[in-house]
């Protein structure tokens, strides 16, 4: 694929919400880690299935059902390239991060984890790579560990290797949505493969923002959300070791997963669609083709490097601002480009409303990682989170923003 | 910097809080907490020929949680408990200054008020079956 | 709701595809069984929200965060309306109907169906009202048990009510997908109430046609997509009795369908969002809205009506062709616009490609109703399924069509 | 009607297979079901010195999946174990006239491409275990 150079100014054109006004202002959208925005590419293709070949997939021969199914398998293509897979079959579409991991505590966890095994996560993760680990636990009488953070918020490897010893399961994500902090998953991974653990990454926060290799990484299982990578709301990846998927139970249970259906028996259907039942979420798999393609255009390292500079900036403006106190690592090679802070006494939420006013969206509160907001003992964060349409003078307009919101709130 | 949320009244409150303490020996008691940001409210209350004649509450939280707790104190002060029955979310809402809270902050503003109205259900209900 | 004249020539304009060449004609979409066409206030809805105010929802407190919430939530309240459910915390949004009829399978169904318990279905189901209960009644040592059908394609009522006898679930649909027959649910939900029994009816092919309401039919759970009613493909909808769903244990865990999450445990948010974890498929639940609303101003009262008499005109000129066999109830009364035929020995797939080359799109195989193809001794079908905006016009075509495949395979 | 599928040689051999029937003592067999159509063929072939000397097949489905079957025993006829070795796809597909057949239904032609491979690859894994 031909890359194409890396112009902020040029690509936010792409974006129609960020030409849009809000109260006057142009949007200074900061909230990528919740969900980025889309490209007009993207929009088009999703208005383009339906006003042109829109079809169920999959068993229909006539002419745009045709197209619709071959338009859909592209996008396994390029998911899988995109990500550096063995083959385009161990690529299962899920609605998002959440239903990924929770198909494999599901299937995969509900078969192979038993009474007094240990499944290890970090004091990182998202909830969404928490609570399945929690209950599967809870439920087959099985340990859960929390890997320890080091001062400088990245992972303790030390406690890792403790912790590693003997499990049946890490689940560990690449990137944190609240600190920043990136994780040597392939490092990990290869540890806790001579225990003979199983590997789960989370993607989510990683995927969108720099270029990640199944085969390099090595993991068994890595899950990512569309919507936070320039694609349609709804869709998730799951990847999988083609061995596991291949042993492992289906999920939903319906139309399209199933090979025969008798009245008395069922067989599945082959790898990937063991694993998708009923009706695909067919227009907007068919519109993160263009995701993938924008970002693979503008190539993963610039993307990195874009976020790592912009985060550095952002790192020394928020720190000249008085009672402005940043977490996660100083190191910017540690890092992404997501910054959670607090700002003297004044609650999260007040800081996200005010902004509001302003056109900045950033997020506040837990940021579903209450445990790790527990650990160090925070109430709620606010968050500013970067993503490649995001700007210097964004950031300055947030440090301004900041200053105001020290002056509304000051006794 | 435009602040239709964050009326002179909310700041004022939110700085200043009024009723900020816990009486000793209430009538009845109610807290609360709203998960999503961790806000925080408790409020104690005294009755007397069955009108409110002492109010105090304890919390932490955002401006909003905050502010609506301090004036909610204010407003129910010297009201009987037919008048607390009848009090609607309106009516806190109005004495805020109707700021112009989304639908989600606006559940920060509406924690005070479901916790003293499910504070005075349930010393009501304890008290009809105590008699 | 104020509704609008139900004038097919017009509203035909709402709809892009339809105005599109194909081979040089204008495409007949005779596939509405497998998925809808979209008009463009649908379209357009998804394009507004990722132009206009694209945020992911329920927890940031930003300006377009908010107005996305709204509409989101905008949307259960139509939905629940539209089916007449007591109210929107009943309705949970899923993947698709395949989806909603395996939460219940995978939450009720494992605390509630115990060995030797009965489930019922019938002969009718398509496989993602078979499959999950198969497998469960395997999983439990439960009874699965098949209502039969009577010569004219309708319920056995007889058999009904000797299999219901002391069965703790009955699994039916309201319409099936390849006979068209109409089911009467709601006298069937109160037998089955007497026994004790709960009651899930698969909605999928009747809230898109004919007026449904959850408080006259009475059942305890009700499951159908958007994408075969005008709206987005990716969302599903379960609707459940509240005390039914307040007990029943989530189904996927992570973010957003919790109220606290601590390093050791974890409390569930309340309905409706125990159910949906994770970034929901935001931009298609906020346009669905839109597809209920074209409905309801039609009035699903004359969209029956319109499918009523097309399928009489449809049932009158295909037994004009030699050779054709159509299934299902000859009583219009007693179904759906649906109709599969076989036209001599010539393979569904044959007639289906042909036809394919006319423009004229209809389904072909075993419909993900193989139980019910086996039990007729059918090798497959072709079926014919109508909408709002099929005309007399589209049916001649197709008669026409199938006249000339007659021809190409005499042998 | 345009029907570039549904080539003339698709239809003549549709309409009448060649070599359709089983054979009796076969050297191998093999036989497949495409589970989406219920398209079915079975396959029977004899070998004399390293050649198909004689084959049949058996089946029922759609169209293609039939003539595809049909035209494949023509093609395979007095070939070399190498030769159908060494046998494409595209040689089946050219044979049939390079029909326009979409992802779906290029299945159904497939099938007896598939089943005939086969069954030819587990004959000579059975006969290399064998000595
Ligand atoms: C009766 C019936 N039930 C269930 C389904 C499955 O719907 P979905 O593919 O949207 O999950 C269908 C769709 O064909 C259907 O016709
Ligand atoms: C690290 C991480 N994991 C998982 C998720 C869940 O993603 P989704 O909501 O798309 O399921 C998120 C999203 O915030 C995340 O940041």
């Amino acid at each position: 694929m031909e890359t194409v150079a890396f112009n902020v100014e040029e690509l936010r054109n792409d974006f129609p919400i960020l030409s849009k006004k809000f109260n006057g202002k142009t949007l200074a959208y900061l909230d990528n880690a919740a969900t980025s925005q889309k490209p007009r590419q993207v929009i088009k293709a999703i208005c383009d299935f339906y006003e042109g070949y829109n079809a169920n997939i999959h068993r229909g021969v006539y002419e745009i059902e045709e197209k619709a199914t071959m338009k859909y398998e592209r996008t396994r293509e390029a998911t899988s390239r995109f990500i550096g897979a063995e083959s385009a079959e161990q690529i299962i579409f899920t609605r998002n991060t959440t239903e990924s991991i929770n198909l494999v505590a599901k299937t995969w966890g509900a078969s192979n984890i038993r009474k007094g095994d240990k499944i290890v996560v970090s004091l990182l993760e998202h909830h969404s790579n928490v609570v399945p680990w929690q209950v599967l636990a809870k439920e087959k009488g099985a340990l859960l560990e929390y890997i320890n953070l080091k001062e400088d918020s990245t992972i303790d490897l030390d406690d890792f290797k403790e912790k590693i010893a003997g499990a049946k399961l890490l689940a560990i994500t690449q990137a944190s949505n609240v600190l920043g902090t990136l994780v040597p998953v392939k490092q990990m991974t290869s540890i806790a493969h001579q225990e003979g653990c199983t590997v789960l990454v989370d993607g989510a926060q990683s995927a969108p923002h720099m270029p990640v290799s199944m085969t390099d990484i090595g993991c068994d299982f890595f899950a990512f959300s569309s919507h936070k990578m320039l694609g349609p709301t709804g869709v998730g990846v799951l990847y999988g070791k083609r061995e596991i998927l291949d042993a492992m139970p289906p999920y939903n249970l319906g139309g399209d997963m199933i090979s025969e259906v008798h009245k008395w028996d069922v067989t599945w259907n082959e790898l990937p669609w063991k694993f998708e039942a009923g009706t695909s979420n067919i227009a907007d798999v068919i519109a993160y083709y263009h995701a993938i393609e924008y970002l693979q255009r503008l190539g993963m390292e610039r993307v990195r490097e874009h976020e790592k500079s912009l985060t550095k900036y952002a790192l020394k403006r928020l720190s000249e601002i008085k009672g402005l106190r940043y977490y996660g690592p100083d190191d910017i090679e540690m890092r992404g480009g997501i910054i959670s802070f607090t700002l003297g006494d004044v609650h999260p939420h007040d800081i996200a409303s005010i902004l509001s006013r302003e056109a900045i969206a950033i997020r506040s509160g837990y940021h579903c990682a209450q445990p790790l907001h527990e650990e160090l003992s925070l109430g709620g964060t606010a968050r500013a989170s970067f993503y490649i349409y995001n700007t210097e003078e964004e950031v300055d307009r947030l440090a301004e923003a900041l200053n105001e919101v020290r002056k509304v709130f000051a006794k | 910097m435009s602040d239709e949320i964050y009326k002179e009244i909310i700041l004022d409150h939110y700085k200043n809080p009024h009723n900020f303490h816990k009486l000793k020996d209430p009538d009845f008691k109610a807290e609360d907490t709203n998960p999503l940001c961790g806000d925080h409210v408790e409020f104690s209350v005294k009755l007397q020929d069955g009108r409110v004649s002492e109010v105090g509450f304890i919390g932490r939280g955002c401006a909003i949680s905050q502010a609506a707790a301090s004036i909610l104190t204010d407003l129910v002060q010297g009201k009987t408990i037919e008048e607390l029955q009848k009090m609607e979310k309106e009516d806190l809402l109005e004495a805020m200054g109707n700021p112009d809270l989304g639908p989600v902050r606006i559940k920060c503003a509406m924690l005070s008020f479901k916790t003293l109205k499910l504070g005075l259900y349930s010393y009501l209900s304890s008290k009809s079956s105590h008699t």
